[in-house]
């Protein structure tokens, strides 16, 4: 029941940190702000969604594979934002100088 | 000596992978899975690298756990941090040079990674073991962290890897 | 309606506004930031759908298209960067 | 209802991807159509197949139409302007955005693909250090297009600049001759 109850909280939470990844690629105005933000706050509801499912299936075949999921997930995804984000500089999109 | 107990640590890894994806643990299947493994690591140390396959991606399992252990911690950090940089919305970027302490290849590539993950911060590119990292104007959390003179807390962590 | 359901369409919901950002998106490089979120979120409703049918088959899917999503974005990030030499 | 949504989803992906004048654009609308619609195939409950779109769709059709677009040349253009912090009037932005369009305009009639890049750095520098087909510096309302002299398409578009009626846009057309200003 208690196990229940969190695993609707943790995946509550998740969706909370979505919307707000959600709202962030609205609200600025130029790219490099937004790729800064959003993938981040990506990365954290599905790490928090992730940990409401384990702990609604507990030691399981199951929650192994999802724990491995985010395992690839936390290494491939700030991969491609720095794939993005490099090939924006090198093609010479640039908002300030460098120090 | 060394040697032997570092590939016999990758293959209890692979093994146990192969275990979890076909979801049995049975005795024959555990065989399969060690024969698999071997003949993974044998293929690509032979085949696909030049050099040996430990030289290049051996990270001892305590140092990995303290690393994934202190990285998901500030993920978090990061999380909340970038929640108050959306509701206030102010949006000024700079590019910011570091350069790193660590000097081979997977160390400097996981900083990196741990570097995207950490507040408000992206790496840009890398040459040699100097970064260029974007990250918002105003931060000074930033300028704490990588400013200094002495290594950050990832790089004392990630020194000890072999 | 379970609340698994309701979690489903929440992300659908989430889906569909990151994909007006990639209509709407003025750079190349905003659309591929939101093809890298779609990924994701696509990764999350599978594995949603593998608790709603209680099958674990699907969270293999859910491993491919986590390898896959990232393969397809670093191609056209690399493409771009290059101006056409991959 | 969920299936409603995601099969809308994919009737607005495949319009734009196949009505977009842009080649890269297509490809990414393609990506994410292929995304969507096999996970409409795993709520028909059709694992299968949307294992076999996945892989196909995403992955390698992807890499097969970025193989075949290195074929079609990729025009760079850089855009720079004399002062950055005049950019908000709405003047210039009308300007800028009336040349900006031409040229792309005129890329897309002669089937070619545009890139348009704006910049902040000197125009000096992008002469010297990046690889460029076009570059176009504005300074208040006077426009510079600095090209290469053997590009046969420069004198096409000093045509389409006289010959139509763009406003009267102050443009002078510069030509430098192959690695003159270039290192890169």
């Amino acid at each position: 029941m208690i196990r229940e109850a969190l695993t609707v909280i943790l995946i509550s939470i998740g969706l909370v940190f979505m919307l707000f990844g959600v709202i962030g690629i609205f609200r600025f105005k130029d790219f490099y702000s937004r790729i800064l933000i959003s993938s981040k706050v990506e990365t954290v509801g599905f790490i928090t969604l992730m940990a409401g499912v384990v702990i609604k299936y507990g030691f399981t075949y199951f929650s192994l594979k999802i724990l491995l999921i985010c395992l690839v997930v936390v290494i491939t995804n700030p991969l491609s934002t720095h794939a993005i984000a490099r090939s924006a500089l090198i093609s010479g999109f640039k908002i300030k100088e460098e120090k | 000596m060394k040697k032997v107990i570092n590939y016999t640590t990758m293959i209890v890894i692979f093994t146990i992978l192969w275990v979890i994806l076909n979801e049995s643990a049975t005795l024959f299947q555990i065989l399969i899975g060690i024969i698999v493994s071997i003949i993974a690591i044998y293929f690509t140390n032979s085949y696909l690298l030049l050099d040996d396959y430990i030289a290049y991606y051996y990270v001892k399992t305590f140092v990995l756990i303290k690393y994934l252990i202190y990285l998901i911690f500030q993920i978090y950090k990061s999380g909340i941090s970038s929640i108050g940089q959306i509701i206030r919305g102010d949006s000024k970027v700079i590019i910011i040079e570091y350069e790193s302490c660590l000097n081979d290849e997977l160390s400097i590539c996981l900083l990196a990674n741990a570097i995207t993950l950490t507040p408000g911060t992206v790496t840009i590119d890398k040459k040699g073991n100097a970064l260029k990292i974007l990250c918002f104007e105003g931060n000074n959390e930033i300028k704490d962290a990588f400013d200094v003179e002495v290594c950050s807390k990832f790089e004392q962590i990630l020194k000890g890897r072999k | 309606m379970s609340f698994y359901q309701i979690v489903l369409l929440v992300i659908a919901f989430f889906t569909a506004m990151v994909i007006i950002r990639v209509i709407m998106g003025p750079t190349i490089w905003d659309r591929l930031l939101g093809l890298n979120m779609v990924s994701a979120k696509i990764i999350m409703s599978i594995v949603i759908l593998a608790i709603i049918q209680d099958s674990s088959f699907l969270l293999d899917i859910a491993l491919v298209y986590a390898f896959l999503g990232f393969v397809g974005t670093v191609f056209i990030a690399r493409f771009i960067e290059r101006r056409g030499n991959l | 209802m969920l299936e409603k949504v995601f099969l809308i989803l994919t009737v607005v992906l495949a319009i734009i991807s196949i009505s977009t004048t842009k080649l890269r654009r297509a490809v990414i609308y393609l990506g994410l159509f292929s995304l969507v619609i096999s996970f409409t195939y795993l709520l028909y409950s059709a694992p299968d197949v949307a294992i076999a779109e996945a892989i196909i769709g995403s992955a390698l059709s992807t890499i097969l139409y970025l193989v075949a677009l290195k074929k079609f040349q990729v025009f760079t253009i850089y855009y720079t302007n004399y002062d950055y912090n005049e950019i908000n009037y709405d003047h210039v932005t009308v300007r800028r955005g009336q040349i900006l369009k031409d040229i792309e305009k005129f890329y897309v009639d002669r089937e070619m693909e545009p890139q348009i890049i704006y910049t902040t750095e000197n125009f000096k520098h992008i002469l010297k250090t990046k690889n460029y087909d076009l570059l176009i510096y504005q300074k208040h309302s006077d426009f510079y297009i600095y090209g290469f002299e053997k590009d046969y398409q420069l004198d096409a578009i000093e045509g389409y600049f006289m010959n139509e009626d763009h406003g009267n846009l102050d443009i002078n057309i510069i030509r430098c001759k192959e690695g003159e200003y270039n290192d890169a």
